[in-house]
Formats: structure tokens, C-alpha cells, sequence
């Protein structure tokens, strides 16, 4: 951390950054007071992307929540639809055969890749590595063709629903997965030689934002930005759901590799391996999905779905973000009583403020970006 | 609209100005060919602001990538200032506690300056129409839409298509000649907000749009050109920019 | 045509080419009644004209080029419909921000805002005329030349000051406060490497240093001794900074600064910082040309024989040789900039001030009295006439010492055999083909 | 894995006896029967007083073998037939891998609960939210204030009978803006004028 001179007669300064600001990854504010280049506070205005999800869920049937909670993570739609599909299942007692599980496995999976592509993208854009971000981009692409031939949407899939996955997967989806994974671990090198083992980048993020690991878990910080703090927690190993108990992967922490442990450069890189661990889970379960039988959706799509009255269930899955967390309260009706999203860069971004006093106004554009938020789940 | 305004408007070169059919020939003939080369430039180069506000921001993003790129048709340079910008790209929701901000930054674009309201949500609402309280029911209550790019969210294609929408918006403009039409083509003023008032949002001021103050050296040309020709002629009903 | 009218300049400068301007009426007369001012003005005149002719025309080409070289970079094609290959492309922006609204903040300073941008472009344009083209391609051939350079460069400084803080805006004045930080700090490694080359020169007049380099390309500064071979990278990096080019480029910092010191600048006057920006890239290239690559000599000791002792059509011939040589190397300089500023991220403020105050000055200091202790040592000829020879060898030698420690050093980590998860037989070969595209 | 919910629910009774409402079935059928609402079978918690949700918390943030040192997510639903609003706290601790639930009923006139921030500071911005969408006063929050809606919204949007603004700041809003706009005529004819247009230029009528 740098100190003003005492000396100096300074004078404070305050900069309003956002809504709209390049930076901010879409419509966050913030007010920073700044002594010349050094960030004293900063002060997070969110809700400029206030889409009332909640009100929405509440106006609409079970199923017809799924497109709702594509919108709110739209860098992870299929996380978001698994999420909130676990807790109408846990919540009406909905069986899901093993191959949909599997092929819901592969899928959420291939989504942690595109949205850590996108995060390990604008963080470089970020830092002013502007190359880096369309080669990220570039690999999206491919996986969102894969997606679009699963789904039919590039971007918001309401793919996964209750009860399995929406559509049967073409006969060759197998394959074109295990051909993108062989191109992406290929991929993630390139990215190391153009990022990750960048001596300006490194010098740009390592040491920055250094999130303690007590203050991580005060603030609710969940995900890689917790497990950049070197804790080891991942809802996959720790709570299992789905099938992720049967799958062999491992849980990348940061280990202050350039830095103090839980710095910035942490967090990039606890995304990096991560894309690696999932390509583990993509083959892994691409193989068990080979083997297993079973329809792909055991109740019709158009189903009103009448969970049990008065049940609540609250339902955590680790997104790519952190662990989002559905509470779902039914009153027997088709439509839910309430429905409350605990999304996890809303608890992210709230410690902000807490690790970016003491810095300069580019290490606070590097922590931000180094949160990974996405305004669509924070604002809901 | 006010009276510091009308200096700047253009006496139609018609049979009923002051100009002879020889002299209003010379002068369009001349006129057009320079409008040409204007709206070439300016179709050529549409620098879209960097306005994401959701979902679709990504797609707008993915418009600039590898695949589609955007850069292909001169609309490359993403200009995070609004002052270097051409077009809005307004991608995303627009909400209500937004709303003062995207009329801000659509007032400190620089003339002449366009609107795409990309998505569903800025087109109309979109999936928020029925329970969103605090979606704006379309960015067209708020800045004036050329384009409206449906889609939730439009595709990088459909989006490259409004570009060239836009980009067939402004060969048809007219910028130096003057025919007692229209010269840019704004949109229509906005029927769904007749009866509304309010402090930012009551209609827009586009009577002046199309010919500021101080519009640089094509301001300065169409002074040159048009010296004295006359008063405001701009208030007619059928330019379509007036209420 | 530009080649035209340069060879025009620069030879009537010298003489060469009697024009017979007399027949215009009015410079005649003026020509004839005040024949010791109105000269030199007419020939001002045609220069400043020329040179402006050049810096658009080169700056469109660096903007075409810059956003083909990202695009390519970045696996895209960029500008193809505007002409063919986009080649019209910048033609348009440059027209169409011409034809922009003009608008001047009503908080701005108004005065100060308008002559902001017109100060940035002249420090630029001013270092245009002491840059020599050819043996007679020179607008002004100084002899303070390199003075002069450095001068006018520091009123690029104060044109910036006045638009970010006319522009009332706290982005600009961040920018503007980034900017003039790291432009004072880095004119003194640049400095510090023009006095090494000047104390081997022993002239601060480009033609004379130019001159100083002729014969074969052993003979240039860059590989007079080692020292200055490490001076000219110096240089360059102190160049990319004052031209605020990646990774040097806070002061218009996007992803921070929405658009730094120019963020209320419309239309014209912004494009006025853009040339200015592209003809300060050539104009640091050209100079790097100029002080360590030979400026407008080729390298070989022939050509350059030829050149100078070339008469009449052959002298035009050898001009056009001598702009083609220098231009090819501005150019590669300029290729080099593009290239590092979509590689690089950016760096930080205090990373810059470090760069510059704790890296680059003692290095430049070393540089200024080791290749003067060489140069006396040594005497410019130890072995004979082949001893220039021998110190280009040395020159690359211990570079390629330096550059091969430096590898072995400061390769950041192994991704390989730490931290990269999979195993090596994970990674077999895979299908790329398909992924590009 | 650390305790089952149920076994938590264990824990609290015996410890903290008078602290709690309800928080098995058979303290349903005990309870109050205003209160009385079906019961969860599939998350067990603990209903606590509101007056005594402070010192519930903290037994459960503090209690070594428990240490619930994540506050996941603060939930509030809106009951108006029984006049009450929950407000309901996830909690969850890394370091004993368990979760658990917390609930507390307030009246839906005056829904006030003291804030949860001293203890865990992620409680901040989830209160805010609690506040701003809710309208429940998290008493002693050093910043409770709209943190989603502007600053000048009327009313707790998620409240069941919440009315929707007919117009906010001259911009008509709502799910009642159904009139669709007419398309002025010079405007279709723009358009039919540009397609003939571009049909000329593509040589022929467009497709």
C-alpha cells in the first residue's frame, strides 16, 4: 500500500466511475474519493440493472421462471437454470434419470469454461490486454455454437428445466465436446503465454486486492474469489449435487504464487485451473453419458408443476461466480410464492470497497475485474 | 422551437425561394455530390459507444469479436466516451433508476447521432413487460430509436444488421441540400408519451437537432452556402421532427 | 505524389530545382522588393505545407495499419468494405469527424479548449522540420537540430495541460495529470540518449549525425559500441512513453480513464490529438532512425557513396532513395510500437515513475559515459578500419549474452511442470485446424 | 460433512430453550395457532423471537462445534392473510461444512429486527435489499437505505400488495402500456420509398 506524503497539502477528489464506465462490467457506480491517483474509499451503487426477478417469479409457473434465471447470470445461464431446476426438483419430488444428469453435468461444466473465458477475457481487457480478450472470445464462440445446437440460443438457454434437459442431444454432441476439450486445454497455454506468465500482468495484479481469507468469509465472498483466498471450498466437493460426488476433480486454490496470498493475480488463476478441472469433468462425464440410458426429461415441458404446500427449500450450487442459492417457497399453487436468488457476486462485490482503500484508481479497475461480477445477478 | 434557433434553419431551394432554376441546379448539383461524400464518411464510420447494460452487451460484445467482426464495416472503434461516438448501441435493460443516465449520455453525443435499441427489454420491455416495476418499457420513452434490433438477445447478426440499417439511414440523409423535406431523418417523435410530463423525459428536443449551433465546419458550410436565405423553415409538419 | 512533393521542398530548399516564381505575380513582386526574407518564408511556407500533407497522409496510413494489425493480432480481418481492404477507411473516420457537431462544454474554458489541441499538434508538427528525408531532404537543417527536438516536444506537454484542464472534466484531468508526469519524467532518458549520441557525434545537427553514419551498416550508432546498442532500446521504451503508446498508455487509459485528456473532445479537435498522436510515433521512430539506424543512409557503403557524390537527375534519384530508407525504418519502428500495444497490458502509474526514474535514468546515465569511455578508449579505430566491424560483433555478442541470462532468468514460471494440472500426455496433439477460423 | 440440520435443531433447543417458537412439527402443533402455518419437512430451522434473534445468532456464530461464520443469504416472504413477514437468515460454515436456517416472524405493520451486520458484515447489503424490497427495518445497520430501486421509488416492490407506479419521472410505466404505437404515415412511406429503393439497386423486387 503507498501513503500520501504527509507533507503534501493534498485535496480530495471525488470521481464518480459508472454507470456507464468501461470498467465496471455493465451498470455497477461507484464513488471513489481519491487523494490524486490513491483511492481513500470507494462506495458501490448497484441497481441500475434492477429487472425484478423476483417479482417476475412470483407472476409466473415454475417452468416459466427457468428464461428469468437465465437473465440474471447471463454469463452462466445454464448454471443459473440448473441451480433453480435442483430446487423445483428437491421441492417436488422430481426424479431425474443418470443421463440427464450427466448431459447436465457436461453442460454446466462447458458453461464454467465460457464464463471464466469471459472473465479471464475482460480482465485482461482490464489491465489493457486487449488481444487476450478476443482470443478468450474466439473459444467462446465454439462453445456457444455447442450450446446453440443443444438449446437453440447462444446466450440465454433455458436449457435445463425440471426434470432433465429440454432438448435430446444430436447423436455427434459427444464427440464435438471431446474435440473442443482437445482444443482448449491447447487453448489454456496460449492463454498462460499471453497473460497468466505476463510480467506487466503479473506486476499489475500480484500483491493487489489482497483478500484475507476471515474477511472473505465475513463478507460472504463465496467461489473463486474465496478460494482465492486460499480456502478450500467448493459446493461440488462439499455438498455434492448432481453427480459431481462421482466425478474425479480437484478444487484450485490460490497460493500467493506472485504475491500475498488472495491477491488478484490469486483469483485470475484459481479461474484458469479451474477451466482446466472442468475439462476433467466434461470427459469424465461425456464417458458415463456414453454409457447411461434413460429419457432426457421425465416430465413434459409444458407441465404445471404443483409443489407440496407450504415447503421451502433453499438450494446452493457453485456457479462460476460462487454459489447461488435459490429459496424457493411454494403454496401449492403452479406459480411459486416467492422466490429469493442469493447471488453470489452481489456478496462479492460488497467487499470492494474493503480491499480497494489504499490503492491507485488502476488497481481498482484490476480488483474489480478481478471479482468477476456480473451486474444481471447482482441487480436481479 | 426557440427563437435562437430559427436563424440556423434553410429557406427551401424550390421555385418559391429566392434562387433562380439555374442557380438552384448549380448549386444542388454541387450540394448533392458533396452530400454524397458526406454520408459516405459518415455511414463508412459509425463508431458505436461502449453502452452495455445486460445480456445483450455480450452479444454486442461477440459483434466486435473474432467472429462477426463488426470492424469489417468500420464501426470497429468502440468509444467509451459518448463525445466520440456516432451510435448508441443501447444493449440491455434500461431501468428506471437508469434512465437519467442513458438520456444524459444520449444529450452529450454529438450530432448526427443514432440510436439502436438492441434487445427485447430496450425494445419493448421485453420478459420484464408484465411484472418489471422498475424496467423502462422501451428506451424509445426516453432518447429517440432509429433502429430497433428485436431479439432476446438479437444474435451478433441481427445486430450487424441494424447497423446496416442505420448505415441506409444515413445515405438517404440529406445534410447541405435542401428541399423543403427533410434533411436528417430523426425519428418520428414518440406517440406513447403524449400525456406523460416530466422532469427529463417529456419529448425530445429534436426541432434543433439537426442543425446545432455550433455543428463544426458543416455548420459552418451550410452558413456559407446559405447566407441569407431566409428564416426557419423547419417547422413543418412534414420534416418530422416536431411534435 | 507525397515522394513529389517532398523531392519538391527539399530540393528547392537546396537550390536544386530553379523554380520560377517570379512569374506569379504576387511572390514575384514580393520576391523581388524583399529578396532576403521572402525566400526563406516561401520556402517555410511550402515546407509546412508539406510536412502537413505528410503527417495526415501518415497518419491514416498508421490508423489503417494499426487496426490491421490488431485485427490480425486479435484472429479477425478489420477494416474490409470501406475501399478495397478498408483501404478508404481512415479517409472516412477522418471526414466524418470533420463533419461532426463541434461541442465545447459550457463549463469548459473555452479559449484554452480550443487552442489545446492546436498546441499538441504543433509540438508534433514542429518536429517535423529539422527530421532529415534524403542528402537534401531536409526542411531546416539545424544545427541544434536534436535540441530543437527535444524542445518542441515539451509543447505537446502544455497543449495537453490546457485540454485537460479546459475540459472541466475529472477523467480528462486524470489523464492530463498521468500525462504530464510521465511526459517530463521521460524526456530525460530521452535526453540523457541524445547527449550519448551527440558526444559521439559531436553534433546536434540530424544532417551531421546522419552523415556521421554512412558506409556500411556496422558504421551506425546502433552497433558503434555496446553501449549505445543498449541505448537505443532505451531509447525506444522512453519513446513509447512519451508517445503514450502501450504499455505506456495511461494517460488515455480506456478500461480507467474512459478516454483520458481528450474524453470531451468531438470531431475535429479530437482528431487533431489523433494525428498528433500517430505523427509523434513517426516522429520518435524516425528520430530513432535518425540517432541509431543511419537515418536516410541504406547501410551499404556503395549506395551511400552514391548518394552523396550524385549530381543533377541522380541526386533526385538518390533523395528518393534516401526517404525510401529512412521511411522503411520509421515504419518498421512504428510496426514494432503496434505490435507491443496489443500484446502488452498496461502498466501502473508509480510502475511508470519506477520504470523511468529507477530503471531507465541510471541505465541512460551509464550508457552517456560508458560509450564516451569506449569512444576514448578505443578511438575509433583500435584494429584498423575493420574496427567498426568488430564492435558490431561485440555489440550483438553481448546482447545475446544479455538476452540469453535474461531468458534463463526471468521466465515467469513454468507452467508445465508446476502448476498446470494436466500432464504433458494429456495434452497430445490436438486437432488446432479447426479452431481458427 | 459437519451436523444435519436436524441435529442442530437438537442443539438449540436444548440450549437456548426460551429463545425459540417453533422448529420441529410437533412445536407446530404447540405453537400459536395464528402462527400456525404447515410445516417443512425438507429444510429443519428454528423460528426464533425477534426480540431474541440476536442472541440465537450469535450462540450459533460463536458455539465452537456449530461456528456458522458465512451468512448466506438473508430471505424475507411476504404473508399478508397471516399478517406476518419472515425474514429468514441461510447460514453456513465453511469450517464445519454444515448449513442452517433461521427464521423470524415479524408484524407486517412494523416489521423491525435488529440488524445482523455486527456479527457477520455480509448482512449489510443483504439487509439493504431486505429494506429496500421488503420494507423490513433492520434496527441498528448504519446504512439502511435503498441499495436496488432509486432512491425516490415509492413503496416495497415484493410486498403482495404492492401497486405498480403508473408513471416514475414523466415515464410511463407499468404492464398497462398496451396501445401500441401508431407508426406516423410518413414513416411508412420512408419505408416503402427506401424498399423500392433498394429493390432497384439489388435489380429487382426484393424477395
Amino acid at each position: 500500500m503507498i501513503e500520501a506524503g504527509a507533507d503534501i497539502r493534498t485535496e480530495e477528489f471525488l470521481l464518480n466511475m459508472g454507470p456507464q464506465h468501461p470498467a465496471t462490467h455493465g451498470v455497477l457506480r461507484l464513488v471513489v474519493r481519491t487523494d490524486g491517483e490513491l483511492v481513500l474509499d470507494c462506495e458501490c451503487h448497484i441497481g441500475y440493472l434492477h429487472r425484478c426477478f423476483e417479482k417476475c417469479a412470483e407472476g409466473n409457473p415454475y417452468t416459466s421462471v427457468i428464461p428469468y434465471t437465465d437473465r440474471m447470470d447471463y454469463l452462466a445461464a445454464m448454471c443459473n437454470n440448473q441451480s433453480f431446476s435442483l430446487a423445483v426438483e428437491k421441492l417436488a419430488k422430481i426424479e431425474v434419470t443418470d443421463r440427464a444428469r450427466w448431459m447436465r453435468m457436461a453442460t454446466v461444466e462447458l458453461q464454467r469454461i465460457a464464463s471464466h473465458l469471459m472473465a479471464v477475457g475482460t480482465y485482461g481487457l482490464d489491465v489493457g490486454a486487449i488481444t487476450a480478450f478476443l482470443h478468450c472470445f474466439r473459444e467462446r464462440e465454439r462453445i456457444l455454437d455447442l450450446f446453440e445446437e443443444m438449446s437453440g440460443q447462444r446466450l440465454n438457454y433455458s436449457y435445463i428445466v425440471p426434470g432433465g434437459v429440454l432438448y435430446d442431444w444430436p447423436d455427434d454432441m459427444p464427440k464435438k465436446i471431446e474435440n473442443f476439450c482437445d482444443q482448449m486445454e491447447v487453448r489454456i497455454r496460449e492463454y498462460n503465454d499471453l497473460l497468466s506468465g505476463n510480467g506487466i500482468f503479473i506486476k499489475r495484479t500480484a500483491d493487489i486486492g489482497v483478500l484475507p481469507a476471515d474477511v472473505a468469509i465475513a463478507w460472504g465472498c463465496t467461489g473463486p474469489v474465496l478460494r482465492g483466498s486460499g480456502i478450500k471450498r467448493d459446493l461440488r466437493k462439499d455438498r455434492p449435487y448432481e453427480f459431481y460426488d462421482q466425478v474425479e476433480f480437484d478444487v484450485p486454490v490460490g497460493r500467493g504464487l506472485h504475491g500475498t496470498l488472495g491477491d488478484c493475480w490469486d483469483r485470475y488463476w484459481v479461474r484458469v485451473q479451474e477451466m482446466s478441472e472442468s475439462i476433467k469433468i466434461i470427459r469424465q462425464s461425456i464417458s458415463k453419458y456414453s454409457t447411461s440410458t434413460g429419457k432426457y426429461l421425465t416430465t413434459p415441458a409444458n407441465k404445471q408443476l404443483r409443489p407440496p404446500k407450504g415447503e421451502a427449500v433453499y438450494h446452493t450450487t457453485e456457479n462460476p461466480r460462487g454459489e447461488l442459492g435459490y429459496y424457493v417457497v411454494s403454496d401449492g399453487e403452479p406459480i411459486p410464492y416467492r422466490v429469493k436468488a442469493r447471488a453470489p457476486s452481489f456478496c462479492n462485490v460488497a467487499v470492494l470497497p474493503e480491499i480497494s482503500r489504499g490503492t491507485m484508481v488502476a488497481d481498482l479497475v484490476a480488483i474489480l475485474g478481478s471479482l468477476d461480477i456480473v451486474l444481471g445477478e447482482i441487480d436481479r | 422551437m426557440s427563437e435562437q434557433s430559427s436563424g440556423m434553419r434553410l429557406q427551401p431551394l424550390g421555385p418559391s425561394g429566392d434562387l433562380s432554376d439555374e442557380e438552384l441546379l448549380k448549386h444542388n448539383i454541387f450540394i448533392t455530390k458533396a452530400d454524397d461524400l458526406i454520408n459516405w464518411a459518415r455511414r463508412s464510420s459509425v463508431w458505436p459507444m461502449t453502452f452495455g447494460l445486460a445480456c445483450c452487451a455480450i452479444e454486442m460484445m461477440a459483434t466486435g469479436a473474432s467472429r462477426t467482426d463488426i470492424d469489417r464495416f468500420g464501426s470497429g472503434p468502440f468509444r467509451a466516451t459518448p463525445r466520440q461516438a456516432d451510435l448508441m448501441i443501447v444493449a440491455g435493460t434500461v431501468t428506471h433508476k437508469m434512465a437519467p443516465r442513458v438520456k444524459r449520455l444520449y444529450d452529450q453525443m454529438p450530432e448526427p447521432k443514432y440510436v439502436i435499441a438492441m434487445g427485447a427489454c430496450v425494445c419493448r420491455g421485453g420478459p420484464y413487460h408484465k411484472f418489471g416495476y422498475h424496467v423502462v418499457k422501451g428506451v424509445d420513452l426516453i432518447v429517440p430509436v432509429d433502429v430497433y434490433v428485436p431479439g432476446c438477445p438479437p444474435r451478433p447478426e441481427a445486430l450487424l444488421e441494424g447497423v446496416f440499417r442505420i448505415q441506409d439511414k444515413i445515405r438517404r440523409e440529406r445534410t447541405l441540400y435542401y428541399d423543403g423535406q427533410r434533411r436528417l431523418t430523426r425519428p418520428a417523435p414518440n406517440p406513447r408519451l403524449e400525456g406523460h410530463a416530466g422532469n427529463w423525459a417529456n419529448g425530445f428536443d429534436v426541432e434543433g437537432a439537426d442543425a446545432p449551433k455550433s455543428a463544426g465546419f458543416i455548420g459552418w458550410l451550410r452558413e456559407f452556402l446559405f447566407e441569407g436565405h431566409g428564416d426557419d423553415h423547419g417547422h413543418g409538419h412534414d420534416d418530422g421532427h416536431g411534435h | 505524389m507525397l515522394t513529389g512533393l517532398l523531392l519538391a521542398a527539399g530540393s528547392a530548399g537546396r537550390g536544386l530545382i530553379d523554380l520560377d516564381l517570379t512569374s506569379l505575380p504576387l511572390v514575384g513582386e514580393m520576391l523581388a522588393e524583399h529578396p532576403t526574407i521572402a525566400w526563406p518564408l516561401l520556402m517555410l511556407a511550402i515546407g509546412c505545407g508539406v510536412v502537413i500533407g505528410y503527417i495526415t497522409v501518415f497518419s491514416l496510413l498508421a490508423v489503417y495499419a494499426e487496426r490491421k494489425i490488431s485485427a490480425f493480432m486479435q484472429s479477425r480481418l478489420g477494416p474490409m468494405e470501406v475501399g478495397p481492404y478498408g483501404l478508404l477507411q481512415t479517409a472516412a473516420d477522418g471526414l466524418k469527424l470533420l463533419a461532426k457537431e463541434d461541442i465545447i462544454p459550457r463549463d469548459a474554458d473555452k479559449l484554452l479548449y480550443i487552442i489545446g489541441p492546436i498546441f499538441v499538434f504543433t509540438g508534433v508538427w514542429l518536429s517535423f522540420v529539422v527530421l532529415p528525408y534524403g542528402p537534401d531532404l531536409i526542411v531546416a537543417d539545424l544545427n541544434v537540430g536534436l535540441l530543437f527536438l527535444a524542445a518542441v516536444a515539451s509543447i505537446e506537454v502544455v497543449g495537453v495541460l490546457m485540454a485537460g484542464w479546459a475540459s472541466n472534466n475529472k477523467w480528462a484531468l486524470f489523464g492530463t495529470m498521468r500525462m504530464i508526469t510521465q511526459l517530463v519524467s521521460y524526456e530525460i532518458p530521452i535526453g540523457l540518449s541524445f547527449v550519448a549520441v551527440v558526444a559521439i557525434s559531436g553534433s546536434l545537427s540530424m544532417q551531421e549525425i546522419t552523415l556521421d553514419q554512412q558506409g556500411w551498416f556496422w558504421n551506425w550508432y546502433l552497433f558503434r559500441n555496446p553501449f549505445l546498442f543498449v541505448g537505443f532500446f532505451l531509447y525506444f521504451i522512453a519513446s513509447l512513453a512519451e508517445t503514450k503508446r502501450a504499455p505506456f498508455d495511461l494517460p488515455e487509459a480506456e478500461s480507467e480513464l474512459v478516454a483520458g485528456f481528450h474524453t470531451e473532445y468531438t470531431g475535429m479537435r479530437f482528431s487533431l490529438f489523433f494525428l498528433a498522436e500517430y505523427a509523434a510515433m513517426y516522429v520518435v521512430s524516425a528520430t530513432a532512425a535518425v540517432l541509431f539506424l543511419g537515418g536516410w543512409c541504406t547501410g551499404f557503403a556503395f549506395i551511400d557513396s552514391w548518394m552523396m557524390e550524385s549530381a543533377g537527375f541522380q541526386r533526385v534519384l538518390a533523395n528518393v532513395v534516401g526517404l525510401t530508407s529512412i521511411t522503411i525504418k520509421a515504419w518498421f519502428l512504428v510496426a514494432v510500437m503496434m505490435w507491443l500495444r496489443w500484446t502488452l497490458p498496461r502498466i501502473r502509474l508509480d510502475q511508470v515513475m519506477y520504470v523511468c526514474l529507477k530503471v531507465l535514468l541510471p541505465f541512460s546515465f551509464g550508457v552517456l559515459v560508458f560509450s564516451t569511455l569506449w569512444e576514448l578508449v578505443t578511438d575509433g579505430t583500435l584494429f584498423g578500419d575493420w574496427w567498426p566491424l568488430f564492435q558490431f560483433l561485440i555489440s550483438i555478442g553481448g546482447f545475446g549474452l544479455l538476452m540469453m541470462n535474461f531468458m534463463a532468468k526471468e521466465r515467469p514460471y513454468d507452467i508445465e511442470a508446476d502448476f498446470r494440472p494436466l500432464r504433458h500426455s494429456e495434452v497430445h496433439a490436438a486437432p488446432d485446424a479447426g479452431a481458427r477460423g | 460433512m459437519g451436523l444435519t440440520a436436524s441435529e442442530i435443531v437438537e442443539r438449540v433447543r436444548a440450549a437456548l430453550p426460551d429463545d425459540i417458537i417453533v422448529a420441529t412439527e410437533d412445536d407446530v402443533a404447540e405453537a400459536d395457532e395464528t402462527k400456525k402455518k404447515a410445516p417443512e419437512t425438507i429444510d429443519p430451522f428454528v423460528l426464533a423471537k425477534p426480540e431474541s434473534l440476536r442472541k440465537v445468532c450469535e450462540w450459533l456464530c460463536y458455539e465452537p462445534d456449530l461456528r456458522f461464520d458465512l451468512l448466506h443469504c438473508i430471505s424475507n416472504i411476504d404473508y399478508p392473510d397471516r399478517n406476518v413477514i419472515q425474514v429468514i437468515y441461510h447460514l453456513d460454515s465453511i469450517r464445519h461444512k454444515h448449513t442452517f436456517t433461521v427464521k423470524v416472524d415479524l408484524d407486517r405493520a412494523d416489521p423491525k429486527v435488529e440488524s445482523m451486520v455486527p456479527l457477520w458484515p455480509a448482512a449489510d447489503w443483504h439487509e439493504r435489499e431486505s429494506f429496500d424490497l421488503m420494507g423490513v427495518i433492520h434496527t441498528g445497520h448504519p446504512n439502511l437505505k435503498r441499495i436496488l430501486c432509486a432512491d425516490d421509488w415509492v413503496g416495497h416492490p415484493l410486498r403482495k400488495d404492492y401497486e405498480f407506479p403508473e408513471e416514475y419521472h414523466g415515464i410511463p410505466c407499468g404492464p398497462y402500456v398496451t396501445e401500441y404505437a401508431n407508426i406516423p404515415p410518413e414513416h411508412e412511406v420512408w419505408l416503402k420509398e427506401f424498399e423500392a429503393e433498394d429493390a432497384a439497386k439489388r435489380g429487382g423486387p426484393s424477395s
